[in-house]
């Protein structure tokens, strides 16, 4: 089955995200689709999938033109979407999940959940997907989890899959793992595409590759033909270096000390276990590992957001274990947190409120029990001035900032203090390729005026870039560590350790 | 005095709210403040609005009246009415005492007149109407007491205020002077006397408690329940309607609940009258006279102000003997040779 | 980076307060005048469905013009009954700013109003100036911890705070119920639950008695007053005001900034429920003088729609809360002079709401009144 | 490897649920205290519970419990279960352990009241079905919105309607007319919340406080401004009990489950309707997926808003429907809001039963007995206030909501408003 799409425009508001796109999908075929964050790769998968309508153009299936009204169109059309946030109701089992919209029904509506289970099992057998059909989506892994979404797509007999983002949640074996599928759909016809911002991954499965940017196609090739190099100039519109220029590391006295640490999640399973690690002066540690081996309760834990319920840590030989949020801001630990809307930042405020978020209680910003605002008026103009943060004004909402300018802004109002400790998580997530350098170089700022930066991300490129040192995190545990000065770590045996393996090299 | 339909009760309404309108002439208005029962309460509220439209009837005055939402309200419908124009405020009520003695002491020259509530020392500028209830509710228990076949009465009330128990009293007391004079063991629930502690709904409007209550009472053995609850009792009504007669009857208080409601009239063996309507009518006529004078008006079985409803569908039910026994019964009260409660 | 110079010039440029936007102007003037508007045909719209003739729709009108504006006595009404709705909206309006939606104020102007009336008639001996803000303060405590009941709860187990204060509600008219019966409380001499009578010298001096003694404008008026400041400047000047906003738009983002959550909540219900309690003792103390069933009669409810018409700023919920009163003190005037039921006016406050609170369906019903390049909104 | 270190860690941390347990078990302790010696009966003294009214078909004597002797077993098997939670921590009983021990408890209370006195136990569970009718409607009502994430407030108003249209319509086309109309009025109250919230999005809550609010002024203002002058408007007729044959001479429970009227037949098909609708027909689940992850619903062409609409709009109906019970099955007559709150129970009764129709069911009934157990106590003079009584349920209800015991779960999306884009 082949696929058009022909001058496809969609705005919201005042923001064009899809610009006139013309893109050909055809089946037996795998279409990489190459863009930077906010280069509207997905709001163009979405409106093939018949989630959003386009604002103009129109979408050809065989040379016919077809216009959806709403999801159920797409899939009625045989176009079916892997999104990079799973569509999966987590209190539903596997089948419940996979049957939801296409149900198999007996009379007065009755949900035939036997023969769902049945059919699951079939597409299992034929496609090798070992998807337990009973088991609630809550407490499967991530990988897994993934694999339902695209059971579901073939459950409802896709003959194009769109992929999102698929292995931003898989380690690099899972990663080859998941090629497999890709490439035996592939086989039996499908029609797929790939979306990624990962160069090597699309000149690794790709047989076509678009690059978007800004809202418009940039270019198409051949990957065989096309370099890293090529791809990332049309991506970005100018010649990029992914290294990041740094000197080597002068580790000084040990900032961050963790021993021994326990964090509880809510439902009372371990997330971080007996968690040894340290983080020195003037170096960056990076830990790498797949989402939710816990990383976020770990940083939560030493950030003060989370109960240790065993274990010690210590920063800068004092032990701040049971220290308040508040107290270890002011001992000198700053934090970005993993996503800033969600936490980093009060959209509704102003620049300027944001920007003492977490010292307006602190002298100069207070007196009394009142807040001085005039000055933290001043203190938000150059804080804006000092990260670039742009902006018209301090006082319109910080929720009118672009991607790369709320998390400028989050960055500058942790790194213009004085600190001795960066925690850094996941802190150019969905940015664009200038943010992302801009940050990073900040960072690596801090490192040279000899703090100690922690920079946790899921982003494998990322950790090698600026990591003195690396860490891999699995199942709550440090598995492995392995110096990087240079960039000399080997990514294959990071990738080992990511999935759990320890012949490495030992924590 | 006229019975009123309900249609009736509806033209007057309108009549009352266009009076401006229609009669022309007057320039004499009585207003009323009603409790939070409202007007077409089926109970007192309504008898004394009934009084008032007697009035209008009578003299071609005007009439306005005034719901109360909450107790919070009373004092600011009496202020609202303060410079209205209202020759005389009826306000009714026991819970109203205390806002209309405040009233009436700020407005010295505003004429007040309130029901169920009797002021000492007396307010000059107002007159309290109060009724000998227990003296009806007497005869109604001893009625009652002849009439059950269970051996078993019941009764509650809105709250327990004296107004209210003052019913429950009489019923007790009469039934009980039954056991006494015919060797019998005919029981009272939900109020006893000596306690002064009962059953109470807690309010004067959930009509479902009045339902909910006149089964409890019912499931207990009760086959004649009296509620003194205003509109509530329309609620125990509905079950005595549903159940039929044979297994629950009820006793009206306050208006002759027979022709107050009269889909369910049927059901009410009697109904234990205070002629609310004719002491307001006979306050608003001496407003008129300039014959007001504050004090208080008592309404005793002597004088009509309390009575026993006629008893309608059950006329052919009651037997001479208890007829004659309760006729002597009442002059007995009226000579003073039967105390009640003693 | 560039010269100093042209950093100075960056400042000050990001420090120059933007105009207010024409939305913010419909925001804040047009959607409310038209809420108003609307409700008050809608109203006349269920008069006519209901048989009452143009004639005494206008009357009602008249009345309602008149018993609320149209001489002192209806101003001193409207002022009445805004004082309660004014002081409890205030309280809802920081809950609401704390992301705490109180349904409880009605339990909380009970207690509240029934502590200042024990507290006054207990210490009666006390002068004046010593009894009358101590049993406003102790209206505020028992309000203020009894709300702080349902914010604990939420601090402590996540329990929703919605139905946590209905269920404080309940409970309060029950316990209401039952203090009213004791016999240190209630009033000698009577059986049904009313307590006694609150002393002189803790009752808020009526304002206007030397003028007509009916005029029952009490000195709550500047409780009121002050009351509206002190909420400003707790939610825009004060550190834990900032917490308190910061909480209420994003929790999550709060506890990040090291506020703590917990502490917030109880916090911001607390002093929520202060106010209320507040409004329950000036109710009691200026007006009532003496608790009853009841003698909340809705406040706690319809200061929902004050802190809500109000869009939970205090100058808002001033002007709302005075409206309010007024529409009472010009509904029951409609009654005496035009015969028709007071209840419509809270089928009036009830429009009012829907209105303010989804101006999508403003702006549905009404596109031409919006959007327009045109300044001001006089062509509502 | 995992395994290994979970286990050694596990010892040493003290899991919420063991702390539970042992609160419980505590509890249970206290609990048996409080019957052994608050609820002491006198020796001799003996609880008389009558079964039957003289003319049931089949009549049974009265139930005759020795006071003093009951009260003690009592205590003693609370004081067993307390101490078995205590000590052995079984996480599994702990809510059956509680459950059991409250009725224990109740029992033991009942027991104690009425020492050398009696009641119609009979009567009092037959009140208790009728008083739990319009609350499980009401929760049955929140549970069809609450799965589609529609937050509920409104269900207080949607009663009152209910109520309100029956008497109306139902004074001029008769009982059944009522009753269509009583449930079609509910049913677009439900319709306007759901195009407030889906299509306005105004905030859940707001929405229901305003329809709460609107429901209340205009059927006071009709009632007071209308009724009151036309009272043929507002009489209608009441649905009498039909009893089952046979099995509503059952003793006992015939007359509490068979020989009831419409509105506790509807209620009871109504919850099981509901019960297999939600959770065994592609609607359901449709349904419940909307009300866990609209998005993820989305993706797969179930229609979010259609949904929320559709289940909104039936909540409303069947609110409609227990809102109908005040007047065609209860009094026959409208008075200005004479569902008094029971919209709110109704909410509390939901949560109280997780979400789940059956479970609303089970909690409205502990609610109506309490309402029904309260006028007993009433009657039989106990020195407990009416007032504490009347407590109970709400105190439970915020129990419930706090977690204190076992954490219910909301619908994941519940309250949250879905944009499309």
């Amino acid at each position: 089955m082949d696929v058009e799409l022909r001058g496809i425009t969609k705005r919201f508001g005042s923001v064009v995200a899809n610009d006139g796109v013309n893109l050909t999908i055809r089946g037996g075929e795998v279409l990489g689709l190459l863009g930077e964050n906010g280069a509207g790769k997905s709001t163009m998968m979405n409106i093939l999938s018949g989630l959003y309508s386009p604002d103009e153009g129109e979408i050809l299936i065989d040379g016919k033109p077809v216009v959806f009204q709403g999801p159920g169109d797409g899939i009625e059309a045989g176009i079916g979407m892997v999104h990079q946030h799973f569509m999966l109701v987590p209190v539903f089992t596997v089948a419940e999940n996979v049957v939801l919209g296409v149900e198999p029904t007996g009379r007065l509506g009755y949900l035939d959940l036997k023969r769902a289970r049945a059919q699951v099992d079939e597409i299992n057998q034929l496609y090798g997907l070992h998807v337990p059909a009973d088991t609630l989506i809550e407490d499967l892994p991530v990988g897994i989890q993934q694999r339902v979404e695209i059971l579901k797509v073939l459950f409802r007999q896709a003959d194009v899959l769109i992929l999102d983002e698929p292995t931003a949640v898989l380690t690099p074996q899972e990663v080859e793992e998941f090629f497999g599928i890709v490439r035996s759909l592939k086989e039996a016809g499908k029609a797929i595409v790939f979306i990624t911002h990962k160069l090597h991954e699309i000149l690794e499965v790709s047989d076509r590759v678009s690059v978007m940017r800004q809202g418009r196609i940039v270019g198409e090739g051949d990957p065989k033909t096309l370099t890293e190099a090529d791809l990332a100039e049309m991506m970005v519109g100018r010649p990029v270096s992914f290294t990041v220029d740094k000197t080597v590391a002068e580790p000084g006295r040990p900032m961050l000390e963790v021993s021994d640490l326990v964090v509880l999640r809510d439902n009372d399973e371990i997330a971080v276990d007996h968690l040894n690690m340290v983080v020195k002066s003037g170096e960056v540690v990076g830990i790498a590992g797949v989402q939710g081996n816990g990383q976020s309760a770990l940083v939560e834990a030493i950030t003060g957001l989370a109960r240790a319920a065993s274990g010690k840590i210590v920063f800068d030989g004092k032990d701040i274990t049971h220290f308040s949020v508040r107290q270890r801001h002011s001992e000198g630990m700053a934090h970005i947190p993993e996503d800033r809307h969600k936490s980093g930042m009060v959209s509704s405020f102003t620049i300027a409120e944001n920007m003492v978020l977490n010292s307006y209680y602190e002298k100069p910003y207070s007196k009394g029990m009142a807040i001085d605002w005039p000055t933290v008026h001043k203190t938000a103009a150059k804080y804006c001035v000092d990260f670039d943060v742009r902006t018209p004004s301090v006082f319109l909402p910080a929720g009118n900032l672009s991607g790369g300018n709320q998390q400028k802004m989050v960055v500058a109002r942790e790194l213009e203090r004085q600190t001795k400790l960066v925690i850094a998580s996941q802190p150019t997530r969905g940015l664009d390729v200038g943010s992302i350098e801009y940050i990073h170089s900040r960072l690596i700022e801090a490192r040279d005026e000899g703090d100690g930066v922690l920079i946790v991300s899921s982003e494998l490129d990322e950790i090698m870039g600026l990591s003195d040192r690396i860490l891999v995190m699995f199942d709550g545990r440090i598995v492995a560590e392995f110096d990087n000065t240079g960039g000399k770590a080997d990514r294959n045996a990071i990738g080992l350790a990511m999935a759990g393996a320890t012949e490495g090299a030992a924590a | 005095m006229t019975v009123l339909s309900k249609f009736a009760t509806g033209t007057g309404l309108a009549a009352a709210l266009l009076a401006g309108s229609v009669t022309a002439a007057s320039a004499f208005t009585a207003c009323q403040v009603t409790d939070t029962g409202g007007i077409d309460d089926a109970g007192f509220n309504q008898t004394a609005w009934k009084g008032v439209q007697d009035a209008i009837e009578a003299h071609g005055i005007e009439g306005r009246f005034l719901e109360s939402q909450a107790e919070s309200d009373y004092e600011a419908n009496l202020n609202s009415l303060m410079g209205g124009g209202c020759d005389v405020i009826v306000t009714v009520g026991f819970l109203m005492g205390d806002a209309t003695a405040a009233a009436a002491k700020a407005n010295p020259d505003q004429k007040f007149s309130i029901v169920d509530f009797a002021y000492d020392p007396a307010i000059p500028n107002v007159i309290g109407q109060v009724f000998a209830t227990e003296q009806a509710a007497f005869l109604a228990g001893y009625l009652a007491a002849g009439m059950t076949e269970t051996g078993v009465l019941g009764t509650f009330g809105g709250i327990n205020i004296p107004p209210v128990t003052v019913f429950m009293d009489g019923m007790v007391h009469g039934a009980n002077y039954y056991n006494e004079k015919h060797g019998t063991d005919v029981t009272v629930l939900g109020w006893n006397p000596e306690t002064k502690e009962g059953l109470f709904t807690g309010n004067f409007d959930s009509l479902d408690d009045g339902r909910a209550f006149a089964q409890n009472l019912y499931d207990e053995g009760a086959d004649i329940v009296m509620p003194v609850a205003g509109p509530v009792g329309l609620g125990s009504a509905a079950l005595a309607d549903e159940l039929g007669t044979d297994e629950l009857k009820i006793i009206g208080v306050d208006a002759d609940q027979a022709l107050t409601d009269p889909e369910k009239a049927h059901v009410y063996l009697t109904s234990v009258l205070k002629r609310m309507d004719s002491t307001v009518q006979e306050v608003i006529e001496a407003a008129m006279n300039d014959t007001f004078e504050g004090g208080v008006i008592v309404g005793t079985l002597e004088n009509d102000g309390v009575s026993l409803a006629p008893y309608h569908t059950f006329e052919g039910a009651v037997p001479a003997e208890l007829q004659a026994e309760l006729d002597e019964i009442k002059a007995g009260i009226i000579d003073g040779s039967i105390k009640i409660g003693m | 980076m560039s010269d100093l110079s042209s950093i100075n010039e960056q400042m000050r440029s990001l420090l120059a307060r933007t105009a207010r936007g024409r939305s913010e102007f419909e925001d804040l003037v047009v959607v409310p005048v038209f809420a108003v508007v609307v409700a008050l045909i809608f109203g006349m719209l269920v008069m006519l469905a209901t048989g009452v003739d143009i004639a005494t729709i206008g009357k009602s009108f008249v009345a309602l013009a008149k018993g609320s504006l149209g001489s002192v006595n209806a101003l001193s009404e409207t002022l009445t009954a805004a004082i309660p709705l004014v002081l409890a909206g205030l309280g809802l309006g920081l809950g609401f700013r704390a992301g705490l939606f109180n349904i409880g104020a009605e339990g909380q102007v009970l207690l509240g109003g029934t502590a200042a009336v024990i507290f006054g008639f207990t210490f009666h001996s006390l002068p004046f100036a010593v009894l009358m803000p101590l049993s406003l303060l102790a209206g505020a405590i028992v309000g203020g911890l009894y709300a702080a009941i349902a914010g604990a709860l939420k601090a402590a187990t996540g329990a929703h705070e919605v139905i946590t204060t209905i269920m404080l509600n309940l409970i309060s008219f029950k316990l209401l119920d039952y203090l009213l019966r004791q016999p240190y409380i209630q009033k000698e001499g009577r059986a049904d639950p009313i307590s006694k009578s609150v002393p002189d010298a803790a009752q808020l001096p009526r304002l206007l008695d030397w003028l007509d003694p009916n005029l029952r404008l009490h000195a709550g008026l500047f409780v009121m007053l002050a009351a509206v400041v002190l909420v400003w400047w707790i939610l825009f000047r004060s550190k834990i005001g900032f917490a308190f906003r910061a909480s209420g738009e994003n929790p999550h983002a709060a506890r990040y900034a090291g506020m703590k959550s917990g502490l917030v909540i109880v916090a911001a219900m607390g002093t929520a429920g202060a106010l209320a309690g507040l409004a329950g003792a000036s109710q009691v103390l200026g007006v009532l003088g003496r608790a009853s069933p009841g003698f909340s009669a809705d406040i706690g409810f319809d200061a929902i729609a004050v802190a809500l018409l109000g869009r939970s700023h205090p100058l808002g919920i001033l002007f709302a809360g005075i409206l309010f009163g007024g529409l009472e003190a010009g509904g029951r005037q409609m009654q005496v002079d035009a015969g028709v039921s007071i209840d419509l006016i809270a089928i009036i406050q009830a429009l009012i709401i829907v209105f303010i609170a989804a101006p999508l369906l403003v702006r549905a019903i009404f596109p031409w009144g919006f959007a327009r390049k045109s300044k001001g909104g006089s062509e509502v | 490897m995992s395994a290994v270190t979970t286990d050694t860690t596990s010892e040493k941390i003290a899991t919420g649920k063991a702390r539970q347990a042992r609160i419980v078990g505590g509890v249970l302790i206290a609990l048996a205290l409080l019957v052994l010696f608050v609820l002491d009966v006198g020796a001799g003294q003996v609880a008389t519970f009558k079964l039957s009214r003289p003319r049931d078909a089949i009549v049974l004597g009265d139930l005759v419990v020795p006071g003093q002797p009951f009260n003690l077993v009592a205590a003693a098997l609370l004081a067993f279960l307390g101490v078995r939670q205590f000590l052995r921590g079984g996480v599994r009983w702990t809510s059956i352990s509680l459950g059991v021990g409250l009725a224990i408890l109740v029992m033991a209370f009942l027991v104690w009241a009425t020492a050398d006195k009696s009641f119609s136990l009979t009567g009092m569970l037959q009140a208790t079905m009728v008083r739990a009718v319009p609350i499980a409607l009401g929760g049955l009502a929140g549970v069809l919105c609450e799965r589609v994430a529609v937050v509920n407030i409104a269900i207080e108003g949607m009663l009152l309607a209910g109520a309100f249209t029956g008497a109306l319509i139902g004074s001029l086309l008769g009982g059944w007319g009522g009753l269509v109309a009583a449930v079609l009025v509910g049913g677009s109250f439900g319709l306007i919340l759901a195009a407030l919230v889906v299509t306005f999005r105004m905030d859940q809550i707001i929405a229901g406080v305003v329809i709460n609010l609107f429901v209340l002024g205009l059927t006071s203002y009709v009632s007071s401004q209308v009724f009151a002058e036309v009272r043929s408007l507002n009489n209608a007729p009441v649905f009498r009990a039909w009893k089952i044959p046979l099995l509503g001479d059952i003793p006992v429970i015939g007359p509490m489950l068979f020989n009831q009227n419409l509105f506790v037949y509807g209620a009871l098909i109504l919850v099981a309707v509901a019960t297999y609708y939600l959770f065994h027909t592609k609607g359901g689940l449709r349904a419940r997926a909307v009300g866990e992850h609209p998005r993820a619903a989305d993706t797969l062409g179930v229609d979010v808003y259609w949904t929320r609409y559709v289940h909104v709009t039936l909540g409303g109906m069947v609110a409609g429907f227990g809102g109908a019970w005040f007047t065609l099955g209860s009094v026959g007559r409208f008075d200005e809001n004479m569902t008094g709150g029971r919209g709110f129970i109704g909410l509390a009764a939901m949560i109280f039963g997780r979400w789940h129709p059956v479970g609303a069911l089970s909690a409205a009934l502990i609610f109506g007995f309490a309402d029904s157990l309260q006028q007993k106590l009433a009657l039989l003079n106990t020195p407990i206030p009416s007032e504490f009584l009347a407590m109970a349920p709400y105190i439970a209800t915020i129990i419930v909501v706090a977690g204190l015991i076992g954490k219910a779960r909301a619908p994941a999306a519940d309250g949250k408003p879905y944009v499309k884009e």
